[in-house]
């Protein structure tokens, strides 16, 4: 496909003066520091007791200060692995629909030419526009129906419907741009529409899909509203409902919560580390251009 | 070589007559999504929507009102007070977004795109707070800006600016400016990646041209790249605008709570509808009244979007590149 | 025997026809050429034979058989594509062995024919490397030997020396025309370079806005054309025409009012027609012994020849290739005379008149 | 459609969840917003109840309060909410009742030890059907920190004069915040100041009755005066109250930063557990010496059953236990702050609740005066009471407008109150 974009660049950006190299540094630098500061002050302070939060909560963990207590509280009185566990399987299986069906149904209605494409490709990305959240009450009694109430299969069905939306919306795009001769090429070498798609237009969109995984990804891990609806009994809890529990009617864990959140916040940094070097052509090859 | 030719001749499989799929396979590729999605996500919404056309009775039955849900929204004080307060908390929001989230994101994006060192570090760090929860984002933020924590004030104080401290938050005249920013700070990765993206796939040769053109670099900028990815503004325009009603909800509902305090200065959209539709303390929830102000919300998205389909999009037009 | 009948094929889209009636016999083995403007339908007449295009009227027939309803894999044919269309996830043999590998053969015999098309196309060193490690021109042979692996009865190319620089369409040109010779099989070849159609075919078929404007030998369509369009369309630099007023049977009057004698078949009638004559068949004299006369307004010089536009009064500056060394500058008067035999000559409609003997050339 | 759709997919889902366990004994879910008690129940309650009861289970599984309401009632709507239900007090559990969905326990035998006063909160209005079992009540009043009062040689106050001479004593000295207030979490400014101090002014249950009735009004004296205390209440609050949240009030008093706290007796448990220093309680103070005095003594939080539950029996013999001595023993212990509605007489423990206990024996309790009936209607007066309380300390609305206000949103839908 295209070459990695940033190396055609960096000539450029080495030549520039020195004087405006610094400024650009200097701001990106700064908005990096913004970026980050809140992040690091949750992480920083999930390491101390609850007077070293709130008498210095700049300060770097001291001697008097610094507690693991936060962290023991989660391991030991939330089933804290258990949530992480659910969350993982929730996020990971749910991910895995969307992109699959996604995929599939964009590349239906990109490859395609049939009577309800355009309908069909506009009743797709609908979603986009209302929030699924609206259903509540729907969902549920369907759930109750389908005996899904608090299993994680219910979570990942809605999941997986409310990703749907952008990710064909994104694919869709992408694909359209795809070369068509290869896949003419795959059928003179005999392949069926379906080895087609798994064969030749999934490898060739992989960029895409890291793209659509991360946007998907986010709502998904961090959701509180369908595990409590949904699935909030203690086997099936996710991790951020996991939090929760720690947040009172009147007093706050605040160590635990702390602690709770900083284990919180690492899978989705490892998961965002893995899917972001495919991210920029990603987005550069599908969303952007349509 | 004539040999082997005939040879692979031989060997060729007879030909296997087969008709052609037709088109079941656009129905299997299709059916799996459409069915998740219609179940999951349509079927519940327009069974919610149905809702705004009923009224509850206190034995928990329902009967039919038409449009009197959305005469009671529009006309009866008691709730139409609260509904334009919220529509206009959510056009500030909106424009908030719009005059300092867009305009650093394309800031952030222009810098990134001069490719300096680190760049790719500096990008994915300034990404982080996307992936955060909210509730992390809510609580921290919080932290920040409590008195009590004296976070921000002492940093202002570091920098002798002490006095320009408040508790933004907790003051009728700052709070909805206050959780906008946190909100520009959540995401602002978002349209710094789509126009990085979009500047990145500006050719070479068109720069280059401008240079020799003779224009510099901030003229570059603003004659020849500003133009190209116009159509991606437009994008994140529009992704702004939808998100302001659907996403924004957490994040208030985070930090403020479902009142949109103070005094109803942070109450938006997504606010009033879930309060409305799922009560809270005291309050029972109404969900009748709570899908008609889903309705409503929908109804003003769905009109956003249109103005943008018709009004701006055409006017934009995509160059190849 | 695997001859490829086409029997009024058409194509729709929608209520659109693009591919009007296409009546073509390909006997086994020819190498033929479509050519065409661009938007001609020759793609999509190629694609239909393929099997990628559904036909909407008509019947393609390989061999005895009627293929419209088989599936493209099932036809016998293989196609190289314009952008090479190699499975960039996979390595040049395994784009070679794709088919094969699909197709369940045994693998002794896929790794047979792979290495044998490898060592037609001097591919040999570079079956482990991916397609984004190749050059252009290497693409282009592991498409091609991807197609020949397949050993099938008619090989479709799709403008396939299009990305390829001048130089390497030139290489790549001779060496499928030594593919061609050496499998002695049905080649379809799709361009819209008319030199490409010329040094290749066996017969080229000229199309236009999805209708057969004329088949034939190269020759047969440089020499007599049927039309003013393939007149126009073949030979390089195209051919002049001029407006002229029919006297007589077959003698015409020119805008310079020189009168001009064609050996062509008399018809009866007068008015308007035109006459053709290709820039290399025209003779360079002195100003006043010219049957026309005109200024040079630009002398285009190859080295070896030189091409003179001159004005002879019409819209479109009349070509003259000259030799290399002829000393004529901008400015300066020539005359021009027109060898009888050259002369082609196109009633209102475009359609040519015959010429009252055959090329020798042509049989 | 719809039918046929659910069913098709719903043997398909099940074929990927595989066998779900069937319980051999009964097992209850109890809902509930107290997450913090899950120690308690898991530790202490659910294991007293099941040595006794050993076929049924308990399964306590509680919503963050502020999700708790949503929640449930989207569970209740999808009929998958717990057998057990815990009640929030009066209009915040009748329409649930009105619905089905709480179902009727008026002949439950554990409801004799409860008296009238606290059946009330979880009654229909005539009394004549009840829906849940009290289990406790919170008292408001101030908790103050006594090393502080020593040290500036300060008393408990008893008027509102002697209030503010304190907390101007405290001002003065500077070492502490003298109120542990703010306006962000507007619940606070409701709960802790207005329906806190309003009953010494509205004199409890006889203003209650009033508005109830339709002879007083917001707009009386004795409903803005509260407001009016609460504005001078300002001048005592941590600079940027405004942003304070409920949390950072905890905070500011158990670190020993601020020396009066307005509070509920649900405090007493956690502060015990964090301050460092001793504390002490006094009630309202009362406009002249030798007022009656009134404290907002709040029927809080009651447990029923979900009209729909399978198992009805094992659901009403452990709202049976939650009605027992026992457990009220039990659980005011385990909480020390949340009193025991039942008429069993037990020992409390914790010095602090008993200081709190000891306001009933010289006060009239009541109820927050906006949680029965009046909260009925659009706009709903408790949440207009939120917003308001927090606006007059944010002196955003003067008491003045803030009882108008509260008088023209009830007159708006309250008939009692229309004319």
């Amino acid at each position: 496909m295209t070459d990695t974009p940033d190396t055609s660049r960096s000539r450029r950006g080495r030549s520039k003066s020195w004087g405006t190299a610094a400024t650009v540094h200097a701001v990106l630098l700064g908005y990096t520091i913004i970026a980050l500061f809140p992040v690091i002050v949750v992480i920083l302070n999930s390491f101390k007791n609850r007077r070293g939060i709130f008498t210095e909560p700049l300060a770097l963990p001291g001697p008097e200060t610094f507690s693991l207590e936060g962290y023991s509280t989660v391991l030991s009185e939330g089933s804290f692995l258990l949530y992480y566990g659910n969350s993982l399987i929730v996020t990971v299986v749910s991910l895995f629909l969307i992109l699959l069906l996604g995929a599939m149904a964009a590349h239906a209605l990109s490859e395609y030419r049939f009577r309800l494409n355009g309908i069909l490709s506009v009743y797709m990305i609908l979603g986009i526009m209302v929030p699924i959240r609206l259903g509540t009450v729907a969902i549920l009694q369907l759930m109750v129906q389908l005996d899904l109430v608090n299993t994680l299969v219910s979570l990942i069905f809605v999941y997986t419907a409310q990703g749907l939306p952008i990710a064909v919306f994104i694919l869709t795009e992408f694909m359209r741009t795809l070369s068509r001769d290869i896949k003419d090429c795959a059928r003179v070498d005999g392949l069926s529409e379906y080895r087609i798609f798994f064969e030749v237009v999934l490898p060739l969109v992989r960029p895409v899909l890291a793209t659509v995984a991360v946007f998907s990804m986010i709502p998904i891990w961090n959701d509180l509203w369908f595990p409590l609806i949904l699935a909030s009994s203690d086997a099936t809890k996710t991790v951020t409902l996991g939090v929760q529990q720690f947040i009172g009617q009147y007093t706050v864990n605040w160590s635990a919560v702390l602690a709770s959140l900083s284990i919180a916040i690492l899978p989705v940094l490892v998961l965002y580390a893995i899917f972001s070097r495919q991210l920029i052509s990603g987005i550069t090859s599908g969303a952007v251009k349509g | 070589m004539t040999d082997a030719t005939t040879q692979m001749a031989d060997r060729r499989p007879t030909r296997r007559r087969r008709r052609r799929a037709g088109t079941a396979h656009i129905v299997v590729f299709l059916a799996p999504a459409l069915l998740i999605y219609t179940i999951f996500s349509i079927y519940p919404l327009v069974e919610s929507l149905r809702l705004s056309l009923f009224d509850g009775l206190d034995d928990g039955s329902a009967v039919w009102t038409g449009l009197g849900n959305y005469a009671r929204l529009l006309f009866d004080s008691n709730w139409s007070v609260r509904f334009w307060n919220a529509l206009w908390n959510n056009l500030i929001l909106f424009f908030i977004h719009m005059v300092v989230q867009n305009p650093l994101g394309l800031l952030l994006a222009a810098l990134l795109s001069l490719a300096p060192r680190f760049g790719g570090a500096y990008r994915t760090l300034i990404f982080v707070p996307t992936l955060l929860s909210v509730v992390i984002v809510g609580f921290v933020w919080e932290l920040i800006l409590s008195p009590l924590w004296g976070v921000a004030e002492g940093m202002l104080s570091a920098v002798g600016l002490g006095f320009l401290y408040a508790p933004w938050l907790g003051l009728e005249d700052s709070a909805l400016t206050a959780v906008s920013l946190i909100s520009v700070w959540q995401y602002v990765g978002i349209p710094m990646m789509l126009i990085y993206a979009a500047l990145l796939s500006i050719p070479d040769e068109l720069l280059d041209a401008a240079r020799v053109d003779g224009l510099s670099g901030w003229w570059i900028f603003w004659k020849v790249k500003l133009p190209l990815i116009l159509p991606t503004l437009g994008i994140v325009a529009i992704l702004t605008y939808i998100g302001n009603f659907t996403s924004a909800f957490d994040l208030i509902y985070s930090i403020q709570g479902v009142l949109g305090p103070p005094d109803y200065s942070t109450d938006i959209m997504g606010t009033l509808m879930f309060r409305t539709f799922f009560g809270q303390q005291t309050q029972i929830g109404d969900i009748y009244m709570g899908a008609t102000v889903a309705s409503m919300m929908f109804f003003v998205i769905l009109v956003g979007v249109t103005i943008y389909l018709v009004g701006v999009q055409r006017r934009l037009t995509r160059y190849e590149m | 025997m695997s001859d490829l009948v086409l029997k009024d094929v058409r194509k729709a889209f929608g209520k659109t026809e693009v591919i009007h009636g296409i009546d073509l016999h390909v006997t086994d083995g020819e190498f033929v050429v479509f050519v065409g403007p661009s938007g001609c339908g020759k793609s999509t007449l190629l694609r239909m034979i393929a099997g990628l295009e559904e036909i909407s009227g008509g019947d393609v027939v390989i061999g005895d058989e009627t293929v419209n309803d088989i599936a493209p894999s099932d036809r016998g044919i293989a196609m190289v594509f314009q952008s090479y269309a190699l499975y960039p996830h996979k390595d040049v043999y395994g784009n070679m062995a794709f088919a094969l590998r699909h197709a369940g053969e045994d693998k002794k015999l896929i790794n047979e024919r792979v290495r044998k098309a490898a060592d037609i196309l001097g591919l040999e060193h570079l079956l482990k490397r991916r397609p984004k490690e190749l050059s252009g021109g290497q693409r282009q042979r592991v498409a091609i030997g991807r197609a020949i692996v397949r050993d099938p009865e008619i090989f479709l190319f799709d403008e396939p020396l299009s990305n390829l620089d001048a130089a390497l369409r030139v290489q790549m040109r001779v060496e499928l025309l030594r593919l061609h010779q050496r499998l002695e099989t049905t080649m379809i070849y799709v361009t819209h370079d008319q030199v490409e159609a010329m040094t290749l075919a066996d017969r080229i078929v000229v199309l236009r806005d999805g209708r057969i404007e004329q088949v034939g030998t190269p020759l047969e369509l440089y020499h007599h054309p049927r039309n003013a369009f393939v007149a126009g369309f073949i030979g390089s630099p195209k051919m002049n025409f001029l407006a002229a007023e029919r006297q007589g049977a077959t003698t015409v009057t020119t805008h310079g009012s020189a009168q001009i004698e064609v050996p062509v078949e008399a018809r009866d009638g007068t008015g308007p027609v035109t006459l053709g004559i290709r820039p290399e068949h025209v003779e360079m004299v002195a100003p006043e012994e010219g049957t026309l006369s005109g200024e040079v307004l630009v002398a285009e010089r190859l080295g070896g020849e030189t091409y003179l536009h001159v004005d002879l009064g019409n819209e479109e500056p009349f070509v003259v290739k000259a030799d290399g060394g002829v000393m004529q500058k901008t400015g300066e008067r020539i005359g021009l005379r027109f060898p009888p035999q050259a002369l082609h000559l196109f009633d209102e409609d475009g359609t040519a008149f015959e010429h009252r003997e055959r090329h020798a050339l042509i049989a | 459609m719809k039918h046929l759709l659910m069913k098709t997919t719903a043997g398909a889902a099940l074929c990927l969840l595989g066998g779900t366990a069937v319980a051999q004994e009964v097992t209850l879910t109890v809902e509930s917003w107290r997450s913090e008690d899950q120690a308690i129940w898991d530790n202490t309650l659910i294991p007293a109840f099941e040595e006794s009861h050993p076929d049924i289970k308990i399964d306590f599984t509680p919503t963050a309060p502020t999700e708790y309401n949503a929640a449930l009632n989207a569970r209740l709507e999808g009929g998958t909410a717990g057998d057990i239900i815990t009640c929030r007090s009066f209009d915040g559990s009748l329409p649930l009742y009105n619905k089905g969905q709480l179902a009727d326990i008026t002949d439950l035998e554990g409801l004799e030890n409860f008296p009238d006063f606290a059946k009330a909160a979880w009654s229909t209005d005539d009394g004549a059907n009840t829906f849940c079992v009290p289990m406790a009540s919170v008292i408001h009043g101030f908790i103050y920190n006594r090393e502080a009062f020593d040290e500036l040689g300060l008393e408990e106050p008893e008027t509102v004069d002697e209030f503010f001479a304190v907390l101007d004593a405290i001002k003065e000295d500077g070492t502490y915040i003298p109120l542990a207030m703010g306006s962000a979490d507007q619940w606070e400014a409701a709960t802790m100041a207005y329906t806190n101090i309003g009953p010494n002014y509205w004199k409890g249950e006889e203003g209650r009755q009033a508005l109830i009735d339709g002879e007083a009004k917001f707009t009386d004296e004795e409903f803005v005066a509260p407001y009016e205390q609460m504005v001078r209440w300002t001048d005592y609050m941590g600079s940027a109250y405004q942003a304070q949240s409920y949390s950072d009030s905890q905070n500011l008093f158990t670190l020993g930063r601020a020396a009066i706290y307005p509070a509920g007796s649900w405090e007493i448990s956690g502060f015990t557990e964090q301050a460092f220093f001793e504390m002490g309680a006094f009630p309202p103070p009362v406009q002249a010496e030798g007022d009656t005095c009134y404290i907002s003594d709040h029927t809080d939080i009651g447990i029923g059953m979900n009209g729909n539950t399978e198992h009805p029996e094992a659901a009403r013999e452990f709202l049976n236990w939650v009605a027992s001595p026992e457990f009220a023993e039990l659980y005011t212990n385990a909480l020390p702050g949340f009193f025991s509605l039942s008429n069993a007489e037990f020992e409390i423990e914790n010095p602090l609740a008993q200081e709190f206990m000891s306001f009933r024996d010289n006060c009239e309790s009541t109820v927050r005066v906006a949680s029965q009936i009046l909260s009925r209607g659009e706009p709903n007066l408790w949440n207009e009471m939120w917003v308001l309380s927090a606006n007059v300390l944010n002196e955003s609305t003067s008491p003045e407008e803030a009882g108008q206000q509260l008088q023209d949103g009830l007159a708006s839908w309250y008939e009692p109150q229309q004319n």
